[in-house]
């Protein structure tokens, strides 16, 4: 384990950026943190987490992916892709982590996809440990120690110092590259962080969040329960907690014409649209009910038993803190599988 | 970054020849620019077909893989590269890529050595031609061959020459047409595809292939249930919005299964176990 | 001319009662006016969604003009009064974003004003020449 | 002014589903804690007495679930669904001002909604609040005069209401209920208020500070279409960002062109009927001041046109689909004020 003083942190990130793309949490003029590009001035934001989950480093909002030039009746494809440059993500929380496991298990299995895959190999995360997890927070239901986050590099910071372990080749190799500026150092005071840690997780109020009645197999459970109605009654159809989640995945690909050209581009989409599903001759989810319940079901059974057991919800409280509605999975785990207990 | 296969990157297509059907169905014959087949397919897979600026659907392969020379799509006019696609004619290029989805189990006990009853309505044949000439080049491989296929008028019998002048003439393959509505000039069956079904009284030592318009595909269902066919003798081939193919883009779900990776093809108990979605 | 070789793209929106016959008058008349104004012809000014205005922006034009009938001559009696409004609440917005004003205007000219259309096309392109390309409102996608 | 309480709600709610008078109720529903309200629809009065809560979170405008109450059948006339089951509306000053606007647009059939107007002593911003206490936030009491919030990282904390109120009622336009059946608490007056201080700010500086300010704010856009969705005045059977042959059908901001699209004419759709109500910039996951750009549009009008204010009467004319023959033209726009040159 290697340590560094806060006071020299940007150097350490001088460093880092000298050799490469540095992205960090930075607070913005509304007070909230934003992952941003590290410069000479930018300070590490001490907020919890960032409105805007890091997925957008490996499966940005729009994505340029091919363009097609066409000539009377002559069609040609243009491979656009480029290879990605190796950047680092500073700062990432252990949910944040998590989730890019469960993109890994879309993206990354047969067909791979090249253009999340490229960028995963290129990035570096750093992940830091939550030594304030918030009311919104219910990572511990999904299985995620937010003490002890594991990406390429596990940090944690204490009062004046930041710990930092490597987990993997690509960990080793950016410690390397600041070990200049780090010392090495013992784990006693990341011990006494984590156990503090673990003695605040029991006290948040979502810590006893029941995941036990979900899963893979269960679809027959939940699918027909009456609880929809209620649930999805005065959802907006909007598509903020989507695209908040930091492992909600699903895209749309669209073509724009430039004049001179055709780009092929992909975004995300969000299955709350009720456009989502929507074909020449129908639409198979016509109901706001339907559309939500497609969400929470995904996350909750149909991904589990795609992916052996695990779920596609990491607990960042995103979409518990940012729905205009406040109407999100812990209420829907709740409402549905408080009704099973009966 | 071209050394890496990007299932997402389409090849240029070139449409070769169109065939009118009926008045909003087309037939599309599509190679590569040096008139090769864009790729080796099975029975019941589909492609994703393109024209740049306009938009991008899947459809199922309508020809043979047993074809060697070119893929055949037999397309409704219905949305917007539906009816661009209408309006192409022969030279112009699209894009294409796949093959996407499961097959038929073809070349399984499932289906060898088994009497094989093909039931389709409109342009649910587009994707059992597919599977009847490929069983009709095997044609040792299986018994007995039934089709039993209705439309709304004799006008909208898709694929209606190779039909009668050679599935029909075929050694113990048996075609029934039908229509919805009587017509002066149709001398066959009239009535819904699901009651002639009945009216034929199909014993069910065979497997059952049922594809076309949702509402026929469930009281066909049901007809062929009443006849004693189990669910795992029916298959049947879906069809919901799609955008990847590759079952990443999320939409085309039926609970936990994508059609565009686990299906189009399903057998009947199969679908069964999924939620009402579709 | 001194100026670099930038020409500036306009876009002229233009009411087929008044200012398109004003245009023509314009041509009949042997009047110049610069050839980077392309015209559109609509039935009436009205008929100019705001949309229609940015999506000229958005494929590359440096500026847009919207020319109808004078208030009171409209030939469907009240559409250039709507016109008028909805046209001083959008380049307000725009104003409001930051996008230069000489970039929009709306113009009234009649279909006896072959020489005011002349005028106004040269002086419009002149502002907007002066102000460059139209960085503010522009689709990089469309200008590669 | 008496403090209004969730039981008042309730007890209102109870007696008009007792008597007959509604068969269903649109009000504010408990979460997982004090400030975790969701807007929902109560269908007997177990529901009501279980869950119903009004308190200074019970922010979002009702008005809004009335439209989907209405259906247009195939572009035809605009058919209302279930007119004989009656609805019964909690409504705060600003949501009226919404109502009446759909009222005006037929938005909604007055027959089958029982409005009952509920005095506002304005909304807190959870927001601002975790801004003083910190995160963590285990209650917040708003019961009294100030609000005390107990966190898990911090001692309790005593915090003035007016420190941590929303944006849109530190700048309250109205404490009136325009429009209802029944009223519960009291209702005010208009508020000469200083709702247009920040456009009037903007509107001084640079067209290039202008253009920096708004391209940083709608930068931030992810445009997950809150603001439109969460707007009473967006009432489009079909918007036209959904709309696959409007040509603008997106989902995605490409690039700062498409977010300016997008804001202007989100904006731009419902100026002279947007009431104000401030829905898009609370609900906006990033904090864009979206209501500066509702706000400009009702300033422009007032000033070019004279005061309007949307949804204060059923029927009235905005000034968008209105005219007369001495309009000020589009190019005198600009010169008002100590613009830059």
């Amino acid at each position: 384990m290697r340590k560094i003083s806060l006071q020299k942190i940007d150097l350490m990130f001088a460093e880092i950026a000298n050799n490469m793309s540095l992205y960090l949490p930075v607070d913005q003029n509304d007070g909230k943190a934003a992952y941003t590009k590290w410069e000479e001035g930018k300070k590490w934001s001490n907020a919890l987490n960032t409105v805007k989950s890091p997925k957008d480093f490996f499966f940005p909002q729009t994505e340029d992916m091919m363009e097609f030039k066409v000539e009377g009746k002559n069609v040609e494809v243009i491979d656009t892709r480029k290879v990605s440059e190796d950047f680092v993500v500073f700062g990432v929380r252990a949910c944040d982590v998590k989730a890019f496991d469960i993109l890994d298990r879309v993206f990354l299995v047969d067909p791979r996809d090249s253009y999340y895959a490229t960028k995963r190999e290129h990035g570096i995360i750093v992940s830091v440990a939550c030594t304030r997890p918030s009311e919104t927070c219910f990572c511990s239901a999904f299985g995620i120690d937010p003490a002890e986050p594991k990406a390429d590099v596990s940090v944690w910071k204490t009062e004046d110092e930041l710990f930092m372990q490597s987990n993997t080749e690509k960990g080793e190799k950016l410690l390397k590259m600041i070990e200049g500026l780090t010392e090495e150092a013992n784990d006693e005071k990341v011990k006494e962080q984590k156990e503090q840690i673990s003695k605040i997780m029991k006290k948040l109020p979502l810590a006893d969040l029941d995941t036990s009645k979900f899963g893979g197999g269960k679809t027959d459970d939940f699918f027909k329960a009456p609880e929809w109605d209620e649930l999805s009654e005065t959802c907006l159809g909007c598509g903020t907690c989507t695209f908040v989640c930091p492992t909600c995945q699903c895209y749309d690909i669209k073509d724009f014409n430039t004049g001179k050209g055709i780009i092929r581009y992909r975004c995300w989409d969000s299955c709350m649209y009720s456009e989502f599903t929507r074909m020449a001759h129908g639409n198979n989810r016509n109901s706001q009910k339907e559309r939500f319940r497609q969400r929470f079901m995904h996350k909750l059974v149909y991904y589990p038993e795609n992916n052996d057991g695990i779920f596609g919800c990491v607990g960042c409280g995103r979409c518990v803190s940012r729905c205009p509605i406040s109407m999100n999975i812990v209420k829907v785990m709740k409402k549905l599988g408080g009704k099973e207990n009966e | 970054m071209n050394n890496t296969n990007e299932t997402l990157i389409p090849k240029v297509g070139v449409i070769t020849d169109v065939r009118i059907d009926t008045a909003d169905i087309k037939t599309f014959r599509v190679v590569t620019p040096d008139g090769k087949k864009a790729f080796e397919h099975m029975p019941g897979q589909c492609a994703m077909l393109s024209i740049p600026g306009v938009g991008e659907a899947m459809f199922s392969i309508t020809s043979s893989p047993t074809n060697t020379e070119y893929m055949e799509f037999s397309i409704k006019k219905c949305g917007c590269v539906t009816e661009w696609l209408h309006q192409a004619e022969v030279g112009q290029q699209i894009t294409i890529r796949g093959p996407y989805g499961n097959a038929f189990p073809v070349d399984s006990d499932e289906f060898k050595g088994k009497k094989l009853l093909f039931i389709a309505g409109g342009i649910g044949i587009a994707p059992l031609r597919s599977v009847i000439n490929y069983c009709r080049y095997y044609r040792d491989d299986y018994k007995s061959i039934n089709l039993v296929y209705g439309s709304r008028s004799m006008d909208d019998l898709v694929n209606y020459n190779e039909i009668i002048n050679e599935w029909a003439k075929d050694k113990e393959m048996y075609v029934y047409l039908t229509v919805d509505k009587e017509d002066p000039d149709w001398v066959k069956h009239v009535g819904f595809v699901p009651n002639y079904v009945k009216e034929l009284k199909y014993t069910p030592d065979r497997v059952a292939i049922v594809c076309g318009p949702p509402i026929m595909i469930k009281f066909t269902v049901a007809a062929l249930k009443e006849l004693g066919f189990k669910d795992t003798q029916i298959y049947t081939t879906m069809e919901l919005r799609m955008k990847c193919g590759v079952g990443k883009c999320g939409r085309c779900n039926i609970g936990s299964k994508y059609v565009c990776k686990d299906g189009p093809v399903f057998r009947y108990d199969e679908l069964g176990e999924l939620p009402d979605e579709y | 001319m001194q100026m670099n070789e930038y020409k500036p793209l306009i876009v002229a929106f233009c009411c087929n009662w008044c200012s398109y016959a004003g245009a023509d008058l314009a041509g009949n008349n042997r009047l110049n006016y610069p050839a980077e104004v392309k015209i559109i012809r609509v039935p009436c000014s009205c008929r100019v969604n705001p949309m229609f205005i940015l999506r000229a922006f958005q494929r590359g034009a440096d500026g847009v003009i919207i020319c109808g009938c004078h208030p009171g001559d409209c030939h469907y009696t009240s559409g250039n009064y709507y016109t008028r409004r909805r046209m001083a609440a959008l380049f307000s917005m725009l104003d409001y974003l930051g996008i230069e004003k000489e970039r929009t205007r709306v113009e009234w000219v009649s279909a006896a004003e072959g020489a005011k259309f002349a005028a106004t096309m040269n002086d419009f392109v002149e502002k907007v020449a002066a102000l460059g390309e139209n960085k503010r409102l522009e689709d990089l996608r469309c200008k590669r | 002014m008496q403090k209004i309480t969730s039981e008042m709600l309730i007890e209102k709610a109870t007696e008009l589903l007792t008597n007959g008078t509604v068969s269903t109720v649109l009000g504010w529903k408990k979460g997982e804690c004090d400030y975790d309200v969701s807007p929902a629809e109560f269908k007997s009065v177990e529901e009501v007495k279980n869950e119903f809560i009004y308190n200074d979170f019970s922010a979002a405008n009702l008005s809004k679930y009335l439209i989907k109450r209405t259906e247009k059948v195939h572009g035809q006339a605009l058919v209302f669904l279930n007119p004989e089951k009656k609805i019964l509306v909690f409504l705060k000053p600003c949501d009226t001002y919404s109502f009446n606007q759909l009222l005006t647009e037929h938005r909604l059939d007055r027959e089958s909604v029982y409005a009952v107007g509920v005095q506002c002593d304005g909304m807190i911003d959870i927001e601002k609040v975790k801004k003083i206490a910190g995160d963590g936030i285990l209650s917040v009491d708003c019961s009294g005069e100030d609000i005390i919030v107990k966190t898990l990282y911090n001692d309790d904390m005593t915090i003035a209401k007016a420190d941590v109120l929303a944006e849109r009622c530190v700048n309250c336009k109205s404490k009136k209920h325009v429009a209802y059946d029944e009223l519960l608490g009291e209702t005010g007056e208009v508020i000469d208020s200083n709702r247009f201080d920040e456009v009037e700010k903007l509107e001084k500086m640079t067209a290039d500070e202008r253009f920096a300010f708004w391209q940083n704010e709608l930068s931030k856009c992810i445009r997950c279409n809150a603001c439109r969705d969460a707007c009473p005045a967006c009432t489009c059977e079909k918007c036209v960002f959904d709309n696959p042959k409007s040509g603008v059908e997106n989902k995605s901001p490409a690039n700062s062109f498409e977010e300016k699209l997008f804001h202007i004419i989100r904006a731009y759709h419902v100026a002279g009927r947007c009431t104000d109500c401030g829905e898009c910039s609370r609900v906006c996951p990033q904090n864009i001041p979206l209501h500066l750009l509702n706000r400009k549009f009702i300033k422009d009008m007032n000033e070019f046109y004279g005061d309007y204010q949307a949804g204060a009467e059923v029927g009235s004319r905005a000034p968008l689909v209105n005219y007369t023959t001495s309009d000020i033209e589009p190019g005198e726009v600009f010169d008002r004020g100590d613009e830059d040159a």
